[in-house]
């Protein structure tokens, strides 16, 4: 069998899936939380170029060039604010993030 | 908003502004300016009722003092009023009891005077606005927002346990009328877009459909009445309210809930009324019997009274489902009748509590022999209870009974044994509270009752003297409106 | 199987064995290395698909810039690694089954679809993908563009408003503290008791 | 004419209102003047009305319209006709004699002014009930008597036994309302009116109409109008079982057993009874179901009688058989005999009545006739009086007693109805009865040795809580309490004699009194047996009654006058039958237990199982518990950790998914 | 596409332009004067003039550029003038709050107008993409203004997790927007309708896609199961920064949803009818229960959020003008009473102490009647009782319900608002029915944000009394964007 479009499709699927898994498999490490989001992306990016490649349309990777532009200001301030958790906390560990509950 | 100021409105908004006004006036300051002030609006709202009797043509069952204006064209929802012979009573009871109150908290209420005040006024506004609106929504409006001051009322200036049952009355009323509210917005659709009731009493509608609605009407009102068993509210909040408060639920805000009976679920759903007569007669009947009987064992004058009003509301809702003119008739006389008796009886026990600051009957006893002059109002008031005939609690249950007699014996036999069951409870009490030698202290030392005190109790006696001796005229302005709600009634809506 | 499809395969599976990797691996520092590594195996899928400049993009600006901001954050926050992985594999069925069920749903849904979307036609040899890129970014999509623009000086504002903190013992004074001055931190009455500690006014 | 209908009631109403609300400033002779001048006017003007009603004039009309509902119309209004005249003129009498009673029995009495408005008040009411011409102002005046005995009975509110016997007999007279309401609703649901006339003209169309109130069963409509309305009487005129009130109604003061529990009120049982009569005349069972019950109480009652020892009590014991007697008389459809005895009644036992007040009195407030004896020579009038009273009561030839008792007597004994045997059985018994234990109490009272002197120590201080002169002898009461004793001793004398002629058998009642007389002929065949007044009295002596009346007393006389020690002695003997008639039969227990308690019990568990458990309990704040629990269980659904928000996101997006996404 | 290229008219646009172009002013002025009190006066300033820009550039028709991905509709004027007077609102109401806290500085007003600004673009994209960047400008100012205070562990905590289920949320928006792009090989939201309403080749495909949509927008929105973010964010912020969140985002939001679901997604309205169905009823039972249970208001409010989201989905899903414009009607309502809610407690917590605990509002009423009053009719309001604008708002969406035929929705919802109405029966239970706390702190007027206040609560009433203008309102602009 050749590849095809759906190959694509699936290949994101399966990463978004494992992102996933990594999200609420991790439960000590904010880090590698934010590295499970960056995989979902990717995922995603998988999926628009694939589309946009089968549909013979650039809209699909120019929406993929933002969301990298996105996902890079969004890890900035993602790891500001992890940054500045820590002085906070002391700790990175999402257990200890149960101040607000209820 | 509308155009002339029309007596109606007058009746609505004159409190209400007097209300604002007095909470302008701020904090406990001028305590007597503001008792003053609300004096004033109380009897300004009064005045302004009665043309509505004098001017009251009691020949025709059409609306009347009608003001009709565009309130939300969106919605086309109207800022309609008008009264007829089954409402206009009630506004001016209800005017009428606001005097009463305002003159009964009078140097009662210590602390916040202004909001006590303020509230009653407002109440009062509002309530009249329910027995006057003809638009759907409106009713609404005011039908809900009284809940506000009497909330207010029973939690703020209530007994020890006031805050329970101050959201129990709350919520317990929301339930009804929450359900009414998709009732309403379905009828909205049924009626092709109309909020006039006038005109959903013509709406056909399905059996189902009209089942459904009065479920629905029924949680309303039925609770508001209170009928069994939907009624445990209202011990507690008779129980906690202040004396006012108590007086108004008793006098005025339980009508609501039969008056809607008689505006919304006869009319607009009257097959399965017909269809459901059962139930009501059956959880009217109840709460003759069986509330006639736990009334018996109350050791507390408060709740003994209201379980006694809830078993004279059980005879407003039974004479509706008579559907004769001697049931309904006899029905809305007990209404009025009630607002008078069950009002001087909570303004007697208020008076004893004023005084010795306990409501239960056993801390009492003798009390005759240091107030006498409050003695005999207070048995005039307890054998208007317990439906003396010559007092206006005789003519509602007599009419009552011999409505039901017509129907069904069974239901009338039951129905009587409140002649029973209202004097044992009524005068078992007055005899423990009453007679008998002083007990205590603390009786010992009671005065009588005051000029103003007295006087309240006068306006009452007479009002229940004059209805019991001579109840033509109150019957006569009923005539019309319910002659035609009868005819009304009596035709299918799932014919046409 | 011709040698693009081989190539698919390869990069894929590469691409899924760093994925887990990064949600599986002890030490952050590791996690982040191999979603350096899915990076690289996403832009080579890309080139693929002829999406020339993205490959690259993604190569320069992901590896180039974000990774290494990660790395830098994990190096300079020490994590204590032991109790980093207490209870991990505890959570993995739950994960598992979300993750499966997830799995199998988008494949029944994405599976051997092709949406009727013949194979990308073949470029001609002079064809940009950059150029065209560019050209949409400037013209067609000089709103989003802009408004990226602001995304990125929010995300810089942001980060500076977040972590920059001032160094102790500057003279610098404090507006908002200058604001905050009520008479009753600098005059004090006798007989008046104060309505508010201090301590708490100066803290901060 | 009609305002001077109107002064009947309205003038001791009036009298009532201005001792009642201004007696403060009207002092007590104030007080007593206008009432009683209020109760001269109207018994006046009903002398004036009487001679116009004899002189063949009735009146029907109405006075105002009380209220109207859909086609219905309920008037208040007189119907003056020669029953009402002769009720309004009993009614009157007494009551006058009464007030001016009062002023020497009441004298030193805190309650004065209020007593007097009572009574005027009462006297209005009773007036209001006997001039009904519908049945609306009956229930009124009814219920205004019922008040008025309430507010009567526990005039001396301080004493815990007043109290609780008027509060008891207002709820045993409220039963007996209960059926009396519902007898009206019947009425008025078949024939669509309140008023008299126009009733008594459809009952006849009504007379084989039939009522199912139990599927299977139809009742005869007429039968269940009548009795309902006869439990009403039953309540009132104290039958049994209903009769339990009116011996504690002794808890009252003197004048009032006089007035209301012995001459008027309780007869208003009979004057309604008499008023159907064209009602009760369409229904035997009814009428025998009144014969029976009468009967029950003539004798059951006078039993009771015989073992009192409160002087009042014996006499208020009487008062319960001899309204047993007209009863009797209303069943054998003998209506205008009941008329007449209670007429004749009315009098002697007012005059037994205030005699005993008048003892009372001599005895400073002392009632237990083993304290008195031998007050003949104390107090003569009293004597006198007392046994004028008492010879009238057991039917002394020629005394107005015997003729209304003896016409019952035989009247019964020509019924045919169910029932009419054991009636006569216990009318006859029942004179026995009445002779012992009337002379009984007469010779305790009036001769043997004088027992007060030794007495103070054990007599009954509590009674009255007033101050009791001790150790000088009793004395005659003053004139305002002797004259109404003569006043009333005259008619018990002769009024019989001088009226049995016509009101019984000339017809006199007219329309006021309906006889089918081909169905009930008691009546007719009496009027034939009848020869004149004085025939029957020399007549009746040879007949059984006259005889077991002389035995009655003759037994008496020989209990207590020649061998005293033997009462005592059978006392000890039939323990048991003594204890069962102390006990009154045990109606008091068994309704203290079974009704009130039984009530009491039942609130009791439906409020604490019903209100409180079940619905406050389980229902509204059951649910209210109910939507905490769950909103606990939502809220630690927060649990504040990352992975569980996603992962509450992710199976969110699953299971949407899974639902909608299926293709 | 050709080389050759044309200036989009940038009229339509101008508010957008004059809100940046105002925010970089502001941030460099700021840096260099250091002068906070100029900045809260600027910000003032250019959200007034946006306003005036905005209300006089408003026209009938819709207008487009940008290539048609920026819209200029009624609904999008009505919306964004709201959102001005709300930030302007939340700026006036959180100025001394700031200040106290050593949080007044230029970069929060930079943050708010920015804030603004990704609301406005929202309000008026038209396209999948810039939807998305709107969405994320939007969001990363939130993200930062959340963490402003830094030295507060719960507010930095609150930042975290906002931070980490937001990029959850727009990666589960995005793999929507990516599928849908593949299914209709377009990202504009007229081309899309046009193509859904043709019919795509996979219904399965696309209802699988409007999950993940639907996912990202509930998140947005905060419904259940997408809102448990909601409590933790507006309990750790400073209540400032609450205030700004739970008010004007929302109307951002709801042009989110209008957006996204009506004019781009309408032709597959059988789909997330059913969807907007599960999570309105979800929001309501989970809104209304669990803030039974809340002791800081702030978490109260937060629950109270959700539900009210959840009716205002009710509107949505009705699917007709008249659900719509009864959204539009809701939020507005909603944002009106929320500000006033939480501009009380931002008032309230002064002198360096936090009204956060509803037991600090224990007898409110004998220290601050009027501001006890203000809060009890904005309490009754959020219950739905009239006379209050929360009344009509639901009833507008019950009428809505019904005429679409969803007459068992309805009775749902006013159940779970029976429930609602209990907690907010309990707030002013405190303020009226309780003994005031022991320790009685002074209290410093402000005379604006006092007047402010009042205006708000004020508000409520007026329109409870009279809401046709604002119900009109709402009715024409949804009119003129739909027709």
């Amino acid at each position: 069998m050749d590849v095809g479009l759906s190959h694509y499709l699936i290949l994101g699927s399966i990463l978004f899936a494992i992102s996933v898994v990594g999200i609420f498999l991790n439960r000590k490490n904010i880090i590698v939380l934010l590295m499970a989001i960056e995989l979902m992306l990717l995922a995603v990016n998988m999926n628009f170029v694939a589309f946009s490649a089968y549909l013979n349309d650039m809209a699909g990777q120019v929406f993929v060039f933002f969301i990298l532009t996105v996902a890079a200001a969004e890890s900035a301030i993602g790891l500001a604010i992890l940054v500045v958790l820590f002085r906070n906390l002391k700790s990175i560990n999402v257990e200890d993030l149960d101040e607000l509950k209820g | 908003m509308m155009d002339g100021i029309g007596l109606l409105s007058l009746a609505i908004w004159l409190p209400i502004a007097a209300g604002v006004l007095i909470l302008a006036t701020g904090g406990d300051g001028n305590k007597d300016g503001q008792r003053t002030l609300a004096l004033v609006g109380s009897l300004l709202g009064f005045l302004v009722t009665l043309p509505l009797w004098s001017g009251f043509d009691s020949q025709t069952a059409a609306m009347q003092f009608e003001e009709l204006a565009t309130w939300i064209p969106a919605y086309n929802i109207h800022y309609h009023l008008g009264v007829d012979g089954i409402s206009m009573p009630f506004v001016i009871l209800n005017s009428f009891t606001t005097l009463l109150v305002v003159l009964a908290g009078w140097e009662v209420i210590k602390d916040r005077v202004a909001q006590y005040m303020a509230a009653f006024l407002i109440q009062s506004g509002l309530l009249n606005g329910v027995f006057a609106s003809l638009d759907g929504v409106l009713f609404y409006m005011f039908f809900e927002a009284m809940l506000i001051p009497l909330y207010l009322i029973i939690g703020m200036w209530g007994g020890p346990n006031r805050v329970y049952a101050a959201i129990k009355f709350f919520l317990y009323t929301l339930l009804g009328s929450l359900l009414m509210l998709v009732a309403l917005v379905y009828l909205f659709f049924q009626s092709g877009g109309s909020f006039e009731i006038l005109t959903w009493h013509k709406v056909p509608l399905a059996m189902t459909a009209q089942i459904l609605l009065f479920v629905a009407f029924f949680f309303a009102f039925a609770v508001k009445v209170p009928m069994w068993p939907v009624h445990t509210w209202l011990p507690d909040a008779h129980v906690e309210a202040p004396t006012g408060g108590s007086v108004v639920l008793a006098a005025i805000t339980l009508k609501v809930g039969a008056y809607g009976f008689l505006r919304f679920i006869l009319p607009i759903v009257p097959d399965a009324a017909h269809e459901l007569t059962w139930l009501i007669v059956t959880l009217s009947l109840v709460a003759v019997v069986y509330i006639g009987l736990v009334a018996l064992v109350q050791s507390d004058m408060k709740k003994l009274i209201a379980y006694s009003s809830i078993a004279h509301m059980g005879f407003v809702t039974l004479g509706f489902f008579l559907f004769n003119p001697l049931g309904v008739e006899g029905g809305l006389v007990q209404m009025i009748s009630h607002g008078f008796v069950s009002a001087a009886m909570f303004l007697c026990v208020g008076v004893m509590y004023d005084r010795v600051h306990s409501r239960q009957i056993s801390d009492y006893g003798g009390v005759v022999n240091t107030m006498p002059k409050f003695a005999a109002f207070f048995m005039l008031f307890a054998m208007a209870n317990a439906g003396l005939p010559a007092t206006s609690g005789f003519v509602g249950e007599f009419m009552v009974v011999l409505g039901a007699v017509q129907v069904n014996f069974w239901w009338a036999a039951l129905a009587a044994t409140t002649l029973i069951f209202g004097a044992a409870y009524t005068l078992w009490m007055y005899k423990r509270v009453v007679f008998g030698p002083v007990r205590n202290e603390k009786v010992a030392e009671l005065t009588d009752i005051n000029s103003r005190e007295f006087l309240v109790l006068l306006l009452l006696a007479l009002a229940v003297l004059g209805m019991g001796l001579y109840p033509a005229p109150v019957t006569e302005v009923m005539h019309a409106s319910v002659n035609n709600l009868l005819e009304h009634v009596a035709h299918s809506k799932l014919a046409y | 199987m011709d040698f693009q499809d081989f190539v698919f395969y390869l990069l894929s599976a590469i691409l899924l064995l760093a994925g887990l990797r990064v949600i599986t691996a002890r030490n952050p520092v590791h996690a982040a290395l191999a979603l350096v590594l899915a990076f690289f195996t996403a832009a080579g899928l890309w080139l693929l698909l002829q999406a020339e400049f993205l490959a690259i993009t993604l190569v320069l600006v992901y590896i180039g810039a974000v990774m290494v901001l990660f790395l830098f954050v994990v190096m300079m926050l020490d994590i204590n690694l032991e109790e980093m992985r207490r209870g991990f594999w505890s959570y993995l069925p739950a994960g598992l089954v979300v993750g499966g069920l997830m799995v199998v749903e988008m494949a029944m849904v994405l599976g051997g679809k092709d949406l009727g979307l013949a194979e990308p036609a073949a470029r001609a040899a002079d064809y940009s993908n950059t150029k065209e890129l560019g050209l949409l970014l400037y013209t067609d999509y000089v709103y989003p563009f802009e408004l990226a623009a602001v995304l990125l000086l929010v995300a810089m504002i942001a980060a500076i408003v977040l972590t920059h903190r001032k160094r102790v013992g500057n003279k610098q004074i404090d507006p908002a503290q200058q604001v905050r001055v009520k008479r009753a931190d600098r005059v004090r009455m006798v007989n008046v008791k104060p309505q508010k500690p201090e301590a708490k006014e100066e803290e901060d | 004419m009609q305002s001077l209908y109107l002064t009947v009631p309205l003038a001791p109403l009036a009298g009532a209102i201005v001792a009642g609300l201004f007696g403060k400033a009207i002092g007590r002779t104030g007080a007593h003047v206008v009432t009683i001048l209020g109760v001269l006017v109207s018994f006046l003007a009903s002398v004036l009305i009487f001679q116009d009603v004899q002189a063949g004039n009735t009146f029907n009309g109405s006075i105002y319209t009380w209220l109207t509902t859909g086609d219905l119309s309920l008037e208040i209004g007189f119907l003056i006709d020669r029953l009402t005249a002769v009720m309004m003129l009993v009614v009157t009498f007494v009551s006058l004699c009464v007030h001016v009673y009062t002023i020497g029995y009441m004298q030193d009495d805190p309650g004065y002014q209020r007593f007097f408005s009572y009574i005027s008040l009462f006297t209005f009411s009773m007036l209001m009930l006997v001039m009904s011409n519908n049945f609306l102002q009956l229930f009124f005046g009814w219920e205004a008597v019922g008040l008025v005995s309430y507010l009567l009975i526990g005039f001396w509110y301080t004493r815990e036994s007043a109290i609780y016997a008027n509060l008891k007999a207002f709820l045993v007279n409220r039963v007996g309302d209960f059926g009396f309401l519902l007898g009206i609703g019947l009425v008025l649901a078949y024939t669509g009116s309140l008023d008299y006339q126009q009733v008594f003209q459809l009952a006849p169309h009504l007379a084989n109409h039939s009522i199912t109130l139990i599927d299977g069963h139809p009742w005869s409509l007429m039968a269940v109008i009548c009795i309902l309305l006869f439990i009403g009487a039953m309540g009132k005129s104290a039958q049994f079982p209903l009769h339990v009130w009116l011996p504690d109604s002794m808890e009252g003061p003197t004048p009032i057993s006089a007035l209301i529990h012995a001459a008027t009120m309780v007869t208003a049982g009979i004057f309604m009874v008499a008023r159907m009569s064209p009602l009760f005349e369409l229904s035997d069972i009814a009428l025998s179901f009144v014969m029976v019950i009468g009967a029950i109480t003539a004798l059951f009652m006078g039993f009771l009688g015989v073992i009192q020892n409160d002087i009042k009590r014996v006499v208020a014991y009487s008062t319960l058989s001899q309204l047993g007697y007209m009863t009797v008389a209303l069943g054998a459809s003998a209506y205008s005999v009941a008329i007449f005895h209670l007429m004749t009644h009315a009098f002697f036992k007012a005059l037994l009545f205030l005699a005993a007040g008048s003892v009372i009195i001599g005895m400073h407030h002392d009632q237990d006739i083993r304290n008195m004896g031998g007050l003949r020579k104390y107090m003569p009038i009293t004597w006198i009086t007392s046994l004028i009273g008492s010879l009238a009561l057991i039917g002394t030839p020629f005394l107005s007693g015997f003729y209304s008792k003896d016409s019952i007597i035989e009247a019964v004994g020509l019924s045919h109805l169910p029932g009419s045997g054991f009636a006569y059985f216990a009318v006859v018994a029942g004179v026995f009865v009445t002779a012992f234990y009337s002379f009984r109490m007469y010779f305790l009272v009036f001769h043997g040795k004088e027992r007060f002197r030794n007495a103070h120590a054990h007599h009954g201080h509590d009674e009255e809580g007033e101050p009791h002169g001790h150790h000088h002898a009793p004395h005659e009461s003053p004139w305002v309490v002797t004259l109404p004793l003569v006043l009333l001793a005259i008619p018990s004398l002769a009024i019989g004699y001088l009226t049995i002629e016509p009101m019984l058998h000339g017809g006199w009642f007219g329309h006021a009194i309906q006889v089918n007389a081909q169905a009930h002929p008691a009546m007719l065949e009496l009027s034939h047996e009848f020869h004149g007044a004085a025939a029957m009295a020399l007549h009746a002596l040879t007949t059984l009654p006259f005889w077991l009346a002389v035995a009655g007393v003759g037994a008496a006389y020989y209990l207590y006058m020649v061998n005293p020690a033997l009462p005592q002695a059978i006392r000890e003997r039939f323990n048991l039958l003594y204890v069962i008639l102390e006990r009154k039969y045990g109606f008091d227990e068994f309704n203290d237990w079974f009704f009130a308690g039984g009530a009491r019990l039942v609130g009791g568990r439906l409020w604490r199982w019903g209100d409180v458990a079940a619905i406050d309990g389980v229902l509204v704040n059951g649910s209210a518990r109910l939507v905490g629990r769950i909103a606990n269980v939502v809220r630690h659904l927060q649990s504040g950790y990352i992975y569980h928000y996603a992962f509450a996101m992710l199976v969110g997006v699953l299971l949407l998914a899974t639902w909608f996404a299926r293709g | 596409m050709s080389a050759t290229y044309a200036m989009p008219a940038l009229a339509p646009a101008l508010p957008e332009i004059v809100v940046l172009a105002m925010a970089c002013a502001i941030l460099l002025l700021d840096v260099f004067t250091k002068n906070s009190r100029l900045s809260y006066g600027l910000t003032l300033v250019t959200l007034l003039v946006a306003a005036c820009v905005t209300a006089f550039t408003a026209t009938a028709q819709t207008q487009y550029t940008f290539g048609g991905q920026f819209v200029d509709d009624a609904m999008g004027d009505v919306l964004k003038l709201v959102g001005y007077f709300a930030t302007l609102a939340v700026v006036v109401y959180s100025r001394n709050y700031l200040a106290e806290r050593g949080l007044m500085r230029g970069e929060y007003y930079v943050l708010a107008l920015l804030a603004m600004l990704g609301m406005m673009v929202m309000i008026s994209a038209n396209d999948f993409l810039v939807l998305y960047v709107g969405l994320e400008l939007l969001s990363l100012a939130l993200y930062a203004m959340v963490a402003f205070q830094r030295e507060s562990a719960v507010a930095t905590e609150a930042a975290m997790k906002y931070f980490v289920l937001g990029a959850l949320a727009s990666g589960l928006l995005l793999y929507g927007m990516s599928l849908l792009y593949g299914l209709t090989g377009t990202l504009e939201l007229q081309k899309m309708a046009e193509v859904l309403h043709v019919g795509v080749k996979d219904e399965m495909m696309l209802a699988f896609a409007l999950v993940f949509i639907v996912a990202g927008l509930g998140f947005k929105l905060g419904v259940a199961p997408f809102h448990m973010w909601v409590p933790d964010i507006y309990q750790g912020a400073p209540a400032a920064v609450t205030l700004f969140i739970g008010s004007a985002p929302k109307l951002a939001a709801f042009a989110f949803a209008m957006r996204l679901l009506v004019d781009g997604l309408q032709p597959a309205i059988g789909d997330w009818q059913g969807m907007l169905a599960v999570m309105a009823v979800m929001s309501l039972a989970v809104g209304n229960l669990a803030a039974i249970m809340q002791t800081d208001i702030k978490r109260m409010l937060a629950y109270s959020t959700i539900s009210h989201m959840g009716f205002l989905l009710l509107g949505i899903l009705s699917g007709t003008f008249a659900g719509y414009s009864a959204g539009l009607f809701y939020a507005i309502a909603y944002v009106l009473m929320s500000l006033g809610a939480f501009g009380l407690v931002v008032y309230l917590s002064q002198g360096g102490f936090e009204a956060a605990q509803l037991d600090d509002y224990k007898g409110l009423n004998s220290r601050q009647p009027w501001l006890a009053a203000v809060l009890a009719m904005l309490m009754f309001s959020m219950a739905g009782i009239p006379p209050f604008v929360g009344f009509y708002a639901k009833l507008a969406v019950l009428q809505a319900l019904v005429g679409a035929g969803w007459t068992w929705l309805a009775v749902v919802a006013v159940m779970f608002s029976l429930i609602g109405a209990f907690f907010y029966l309990r707030v002013v239970k405190l303020m009226y029915f309780d003994a005031p706390k022991a320790e009685v702190r002074a209290f410093t007027p402000a005379g604006e944000v006092q007047g402010m206040l009042s205006v708000n609560g004020l508000a409520v009433l007026a329109l409870g009394i009279a809401p046709q203008p604002l119900i009109a309102l709402c009715n024409q602009a949804m009119q003129m964007t739909l027709q």
